[in-house]
């Protein structure tokens, strides 16, 4: 469904990208495994059309992305959940879960998709009127997921999804997950909780400084020893 | 001190004589073409001093600057003229006190607008003490300042506040205040205090235009809240500023001097349609030099860095 | 026992009608790493910012060796010796490295300034792991390395209590075991570090006793082992599956 | 004789920008351009010295409203332009700002724009000033005199409501007028000054309706004048006696009135039956599709008439012995012959004037030519 | 008595508001700090102006051509002039500085072209200057317009801006223009939309006011910051918050001249700003930015 090939970002001079190609199938879970600054935040950042990029092709569904701008890369079916979250602070909770719904294609279902997005995050109900940015780090995060799901994406990007929830919460996150892609949607994920996204994942790739060094299925990944010893903690 | 710092302070102090001598060799209009530019160099430098690094941007220029002359309105003729200059100053420095504590918990553009209200607030009340109580508005300035005397003044002036500038940029105030600009939660995190830290600087900034303000007063015979508290002053420093750039101490020398010289070259060749003219020659500027002049000039040496590093 | 270093009691906060933080209790010893955990939004970084000083406290008390606290404000808090980082970090985007870290050196407890704080900024970037990049603007560093930078800054104000809030968030867990080692060493030298942490693997190494909140409340305290096995905070924190 | 200049280089700088440009643009530029032009149409002044006609060649520069830019500017026409002669700025202000260096470079200076009570202390600072529009004393002094009379006629009150801009004009005028108007034996029963750039005027007017004043005076700027009538006229205030201005003489003010200017009165004023006077107002009306103000303009265009004639007296660019020709000589002007004392002309020109059937005409001083003043103002139409 | 200066006060407050509206679009939504603002409403005021004297078309009329045009001229402004600045900036602050360069051009020019086809000459116009009689006070019936023009368009945009999608779009711009990317919203439609409807607005109050101000080409300035004092009070890009800051210094203008001194009036506007600003230093019904 995306098809993703010789993608490369740049910096002024630091080359942060670097000929990448991947794709995700509809109803599959990828995730990509990188160390730190090894290019996984400029690769979503860089599909979702927020930066700057060099690409040979990126397409969605057959559609081409890649001359797109930001804005009709989610209509065309692409929602990203950004690292350190992009909600819109000074606009309330109820106003950012529906400003996900905000692109044409998800309007018709914006009721069922804000339904299905507070029952992921039941905390979110309480909280409609609070303006977001005075929610706590991990409730923001919910209300980012929350507001990326309501633009009815064909594919979702998400940047560290689990990145300040609590256990509990976290455990709901991945289990959703499997939900959203029982819906149709493909799911392209970064995650450092390398043990609990390739237990999801269908396939996954992995990233070094730039570079797609490694890809397979998640259970061939999970075998690997380099993995293991780098993003499973297995000394 | 490195041999090149040597050479630079060296190079400075030949500067500051060599413009020492401008009155003996400049005619009246050069002259006062150089007070002007004098005069806008300590006013923009004295604001970057404070805004550049907080990046709290300030329309109160004026009201420093009109307290300036005003104090020599009204002690011109009373005190000996280094007493006025010292009055303006200690008034500059105490008013700015009372305007810091209250006015540095604003931020962005509440900072901006209230600095204006404030200028124009110290207009009005100025102008209701005049109209009420002393009933007259204009005042008469006929102190015995010549028009050299301005400008070795304003030299002296902006000598000083390029040396505070130059001292504080290196203290740890300096450093303090340009973590306020970034994020002022941090700062006070790092046990700065943000306050004292802005109100000192502010202050200092703030007198310093006083200062120019009292030194300017005797060029015209005749002070009115209209003519001191004249908002473009301050619009006009906080243009030269940008344009030349508040990164650097000395970025504001490169906004002050090409605007002073493009507004008399358009003044002389389109006296009809000066506003026209400044319009465009603006939006040029603005489309061209994005980064500012400082950010020209250093851009340049960038490049021509990378060049040499190419060769070699 | 010795003297607690940190002694919270009472310590309440409200905004508006939710009351974020609700007379919570609890003590830190020198030497110590104490965790504190709670669900999302149960007012973990609240507390922190109750004791750094970045909110007032409605009513209870904050002291530091027996002094007072909670009426100072936060540069002071800091100048006592308390440092901190962010959950979302705050780095100064207008400097390079080297400078964030000479912030705190020259305004922390023992003011550092000039060649010694350059050398001392050098060598807490390569504690951290940023050496080598003394020079790089920080809005060039990745979301991670920013959080390093962070560190590096608090620590360069030689603080005797530290405040972690998410600190070993989003690392992989090569990084994350060095990350631990990082605070492990912390301790080593003398610091006392008070935590806020989701992620299990590190509260369980390092934590000596933690605490965990919910909705303001204090509601288990203890050792890891222990506070971990409590039902209410299986129930209302960590869910069935561990992470 | 020596070879003949190609121009006589006449200078200016004035306010053609700035919250200065609305006054200098009714009052000033336009007699500046009619002079030149008359001037050169006859060929030039006539240089004695050289024999023959030779024509003026202007520099202008805008001043931007700003005594500083304007101080500058002149030195910048002296010293870079090298002019001949100078025309003086707008303003009080701005007059008094560049008049250190006229002096300095013995320039004469024929302000037409400037009202300030130091005139004759001026004049005597800087011989070669010379200040056309008089003192607020005498503008009182006038209005007094009128007022007195219309008192003992019984047609009006002994009580005064009197409002004044803040700003330099409105508070020389309202404090020569306190003055003037107790020594009378009137009582100012209502006197505020509101600052410049008001935009409503009701509380003023209301004010002043409550009093029971027969008078009203208002000291007030073009913006502020058109205002105060307006409010006047909204809620039927209709004191017997109505003064507002400056601005009052402005084309903009029957314009925007229409039949409603009628009686009230202001600064200036024209002789309704001066031929030359009307002969000014078509030229003017000419050159820039509009009238003159009927306070200033006309003062002005005289005064550059008297330069005209004393550059030609004295026959060559002597700027000492045109300063002398200016203090002593007699001159042929649109207002009639005109003598400076102490560098001011005395009566030359009406001090306070009336609406009178769609002319701005001259009451006061009293002396001849003076037309009847009408009182009570008639009451506003709809 | 009483009522008097309440009826002027509100009136002048209205009329401060809708002067103001059209900038806390611009500003608060497309953050351009726009110098030229004032240039844009005197502008409207001049072709209310030429409208009326030259081809008596009257103004209520005119404004169904000028506040079109209006908002279509400042619309291709946006385009043309002010994306590249939005394009190449890094941060808003950036922004910012750039734009109040750039305005600052604008403002120069469009002066400049005012001054010379107008020349600084003062112009006023007689145009619904008819007493009303409310309460026993006398208002004029063009300022009353003006006032009921502010409050309409003053609760519409309101709730247009908080209660639909499209309004909440435009705020999301304003708060985060790179996240409103995410969601969709095509920002820089948006902001030249909002910046267009500013500019119409402003033109809409120019019309209105230019039936009872007096006014030439140099006025610009002063209702720039008349306008960008009401914005700040109110809280930026909150236009019931212009509304009420509007009103709050319009009262405060026509109490202190009834009752303490019209010298002060000024002096009294500025104090009230400065004390809001201090006990609330994100404006009336601003939010604070974290
Ligand atoms: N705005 C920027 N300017 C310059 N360099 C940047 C910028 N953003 C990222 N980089 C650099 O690009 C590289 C890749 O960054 P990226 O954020 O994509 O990494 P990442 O894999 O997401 O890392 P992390 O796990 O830390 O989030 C890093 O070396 C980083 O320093
Ligand atoms: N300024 C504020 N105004 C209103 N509510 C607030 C404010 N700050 C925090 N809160 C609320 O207080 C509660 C506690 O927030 P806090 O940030 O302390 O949570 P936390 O325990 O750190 O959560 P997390 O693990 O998600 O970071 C949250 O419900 C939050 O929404
Ligand atoms: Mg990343
Ligand atoms: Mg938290």
């Amino acid at each position: 469904m995306l098809e993703v090939s010789g993608l490369s970002v740049a910096y002024g001079k630091h080359r942060a990208l670097d000929d990448v190609s991947l794709s995700v199938a509809q109803r599959e879970i990828v995730v990509i495994l990188g160390a730190n600054g090894s290019g996984k935040t400029s690769l979503l950042k860089a599909i979702a059309g927020v930066v700057p990029k060099s690409v040979s092709r990126i397409s969605l569904c057959g559609r081409d992305l890649d001359k797109m701008r930001a804005n009709d890369i989610v209509e065309a079916g692409l929602a990203l959940v950004p690292e350190g979250r992009g909600i819109f602070g000074e606009l309330t909770v109820r106003e950012n879960l529906l400003l996900g719904a905000y692109a044409k294609r998800a309007r018709a279902k914006e009721r069922e998709n804000l339904e299905r997005a507070i029952s992921l995050f039941p905390k979110l109900a309480q909280r409609m009127k609070q303006a977001a940015n005075t929610m706590s780090g991990g409730e923001q995060q919910m209300v980012a997921i929350g507001r990326a799901l309501m633009s009815a994406p064909d594919i979702l990007l998400l940047d560290e999804p689990s990145l300040g929830l609590a256990p509990v919460v976290c455990g709901e996150l991945f289990a959703s997950l499997g939900k959203i892609r029982e819906a149709g949607i493909g799911v392209l994920l970064v995650e450092q909780n390398a043990k609990r996204s390739l237990q999801i994942a269908d396939r996954g790739y992995l990233i070094e400084t730039g570079r797609i060094t490694g890809e397979g299925s998640a259970a061939q990944l999970r075998e690997d020893p380099a993995v293991q010893r780098a993003y499973l903690g297995v000394a | 001190m490195s041999a090149r710092n040597v050479s630079i302070a060296v190079a400075l102090a030949a500067l500051v004589v060599a413009l020492a001598f401008v009155p003996s060799v400049a005619n009246g209009y050069q002259l006062s073409l150089a007070i002007n530019i004098m005069n806008y160099t300590v006013l923009a430098t004295a604001w970057t001093l404070f805004s550049g690094p907080t990046r709290y941007v300030s329309l109160a220029t004026v009201a420093f600057f009109g307290i300036g002359a005003y104090t020599v309105a009204v002690l011109g003729e009373v005190l000996a003229w280094p007493l006025v200059l010292l009055v303006a100053f200690a008034i500059g420095f105490v008013l700015s006190l009372f305007v810091g504590l209250a006015t540095l918990r604003l931020s962005g553009v509440y900072f901006v607008i209230f600095t204006f209200g404030l200028a124009e607030l110290v207009r009005q009340l100025v102008t209701w003490y005049e109209v009420n109580v002393t009933r007259t508005l204009g005042r008469y300035v006929f102190v015995d300042i010549t028009t050299e005397q301005i400008y070795w003044q304003l030299l002296a002036l902006a000598v000083v506040v390029f040396l505070s500038g130059w001292l504080i940029q290196r203290s740890k105030l300096g450093l303090a205040l340009r973590v306020i600009g970034d994020d002022e939660a941090v700062a006070r995190h790092v046990g700065i205090n943000t306050t004292l830290a802005k109100v000192v600087l502010f202050a200092f900034s703030a007198s310093f235009m006083t200062l120019a303000g009292a030194v300017m007063a005797p060029r015209w015979t005749y002070i009115d809240p209209a003519i001191a508290f004249n908002p473009v002053v301050s619009f006009q420093v906080l243009i030269m500023a940008l344009l030349g750039g508040v990164q650097r101490l000395y970025g504001p020398v490169f906004g002050v001097i090409p605007l002073v010289m493009l507004f008399e070259v358009l003044l002389a060749k389109f006296p009809n349609h000066f506003s026209i003219m400044v319009g465009i020659a603006f939006l040029l500027i603005v489309y061209a030099i994005p980064r500012g002049i400082v950010g020209l000039i250093e851009g340049a040496q960038l490049s021509l860095f990378r060049m040499k590093g190419a060769k070699a | 026992m010795s003297a607690p270093l940190l002694l919270v009691s009472g310590l309440t906060r409200r905004f508006g009608g939710l009351v974020a933080v609700d007379g919570v209790t609890l003590e830190v010893h020198p030497g110590e790493i104490v965790g504190l955990l709670g669900p999302n939004g149960s007012g973990k970084t609240t507390v922190l910012n109750l004791i750094s000083g970045a909110l007032k406290s409605d009513a209870g008390s904050v002291s530091l060796r027996g002094q007072a606290l909670e009426k100072l404000p936060a540069f002071r808090i800091a100048r006592e010796g308390v440092a901190r980082t962010f959950q979302l970090v705050r780095v100064l985007g207008s400097m390079t490295c080297k400078e964030n870290v000479i912030a705190g050196l020259a305004f922390g407890t023992k003011s550092r300034w000039g060649n010694e704080a350059d050398a001392a900024a050098l060598a807490l970037l390569d504690r951290v792991g940023l050496g080598g990049r003394a020079d790089v603007m920080t809005s060039e560093l990745t979301y991670i390395d920013q959080k390093r930078l962070e560190l590096a800054r608090a620590l360069a104000m030689q603080p005797e209590l530290l405040l972690l809030d998410e600190w070993l968030a989003g690392l992989n867990p090569t990084e994350l075991r060095d990350g631990i080692e990082l605070v492990r060493s912390l301790r080593a030298e003398g610091r006392t570090i008070l935590m806020v942490e989701h992620v299990m693997d590190a509260i369980r190494s390092l934590c000596d006793r933690c605490y965990v909140m919910n909705a303001g409340k204090k509601i288990a305290e203890g050792k890891p082992k222990d506070v971990l096995a409590d039902p209410e905070v299986i129930r209302a924190y960590l869910g069935d599956a561990d992470a | 004789a020596q070879d003949a200049p190609k121009s006589i280089k006449i200078g200016y700088a004035i306010s053609k920008t700035g919250p200065n440009a609305g006054g200098a643009n009714i009052t000033q530029i336009p007699n500046y351009q009619l002079w030149v032009q008359e001037v050169n149409a006859k060929g030039g002044l006539m240089l004695k010295q050289y024999g023959k006609r030779i024509p003026i060649e202007i520099v202008e520069y805008d001043d931007r409203s700003n005594s500083e830019e304007a101080v500058r500017a002149v030195e910048r026409l002296i010293e870079q332009d090298k002019v001949d002669l100078l025309l003086p700025p707008w303003g009080t202000g701005i007059n008094l700002a560049v008049g250190p260096t006229f002096n300095k470079h013995g320039f004469p200076q024929l302000t037409f724009s400037a009202v300030t009570d130091r005139a004759p202390e001026l004049a005597k600072r800087w011989p070669n000033s010379f200040w056309f529009l008089g003192t607020s004393k005498q503008y009182i002094d006038a209005l007094v005199d009128l007022l007195v009379k219309l008192r003992k006629e019984g047609k009006i009150n002994d009580q005064i409501a009197m409002v004044s801009v803040a700003d330099g004009f409105g508070i020389d005028l309202s404090k020569a007028a306190r003055a003037g108007f107790e020594k009378a034996g009137f009582k100012i029963v209502f006197d505020k000054s509101y600052p410049i750039g008001t935009q409503d005027m009701s509380p003023i007017i209301g004010e002043a309706q409550r009093s029971k004043a027969d008078t009203f005076v208002a000291f007030s700027y073009p913006p502020d004048t058109v205002a105060i009538t307006d409010q006047a006229r909204l809620t039927a205030y209709a004191p017997k006696v109505m003064f507002t201005g400056v601005g009052t003489g402005f084309p903009l003010f029957p314009q925007r009135f229409g039949d409603n200017v009628e009686g009230i009165i202001s600064l200036g004023g024209w002789s309704r039956d001066n031929k030359a006077t009307m002969e000014y107002r078509e030229k003017i009306r000419k050159l820039v599709n509009r009238d003159p103000d009927y306070w200033g303009s006309q003062i002005g265009y005289a005064s550059l008439q008297m330069l005209e004639q004393a550059i030609e007296r004295v026959g060559k660019i002597d700027r000492p012995a045109i300063i002398k020709e200016l203090q002593i000589g007699t001159f042929d002007t649109v207002l009639g012959k005109i003598k400076l004392e102490n560098n001011q002309p005395k009566d030359a020109f009406w001090l306070i004037g009336q609406w009178q059937n769609g002319v701005f005409t001259g009451v006061a001083p009293h002396r001849a030519g003076a037309a009847d003043f009408i009182v009570p103002k008639p009451a506003w139409k709809k | 008595m009483f009522t008097e200066p309440l009826l002027s006060g509100i009136t002048l407050g209205g009329i401060y508001a809708l002067i103001a509206m059209g900038l806390t679009l611009q500003y608060g939504v497309a953050r351009i700090m726009n110098l030229s603002y004032g240039e844009s409403l005197v502008a409207a005021a001049f072709a209310a102006l030429w409208l009326f004297t030259s081809v008596s078309v009257n103004p209520l009329i005119g404004l169904f051509v000028i506040v079109p045009a209006a908002g279509l001229t400042n619309w291709l402004i946006y385009r043309i002039l002010l994306v590249p600045l939005v394009k190449r900036a890094p941060s808003r602050d950036a922004l910012e500085v750039d734009s109040i360069l750039a305005t600052f051009g604008l403002l120069f020019i469009a002066q400049g072209v005012m001054l010379a086809i107008f020349g600084g000459n003062y112009f006023s116009y007689d145009f619904l200057s008819i007493p009303v009689k409310i309460l026993g006070a006398t208002i004029s019936a063009s300022r009353l317009l003006a006032l009921g023009f502010a409050v309409v368009i003053g609760l519409a945009l309101y709730l247009g801006l908080t209660r639909t999608r499209a309004g909440t779009a435009i705020r999301a711009v304003a708060v985060d223009p790179v996240s409103a990317q995410l969601v969709a919203i095509d920002v820089r439609a948006t902001a030249a939309f909002a910046y267009a409807l500013g500019g119409a607005l402003v033109a809409a109050g120019g019309v209105l006011v230019s039936m009872f101000l007096t006014f030439n080409a140099n006025l610009g300035v002063v209702f720039t910051m008349k306008a960008l004092i009401v914005v700040i009070m109110g809280g930026v890009g909150n236009l019931l918050g212009c509304l009420v800051a509007g009103l709050i210094l319009g009262l405060t203008e026509t109490f202190v001249a009834t009752y303490v001194d019209p010298g002060l009036t000024l002096a009294a506007t500025y104090i009230i700003f400065i004390l809001v600003l201090l006990l609330r230093p994100q404006g009336l019904f601003g939010t604070r930015r974290s």
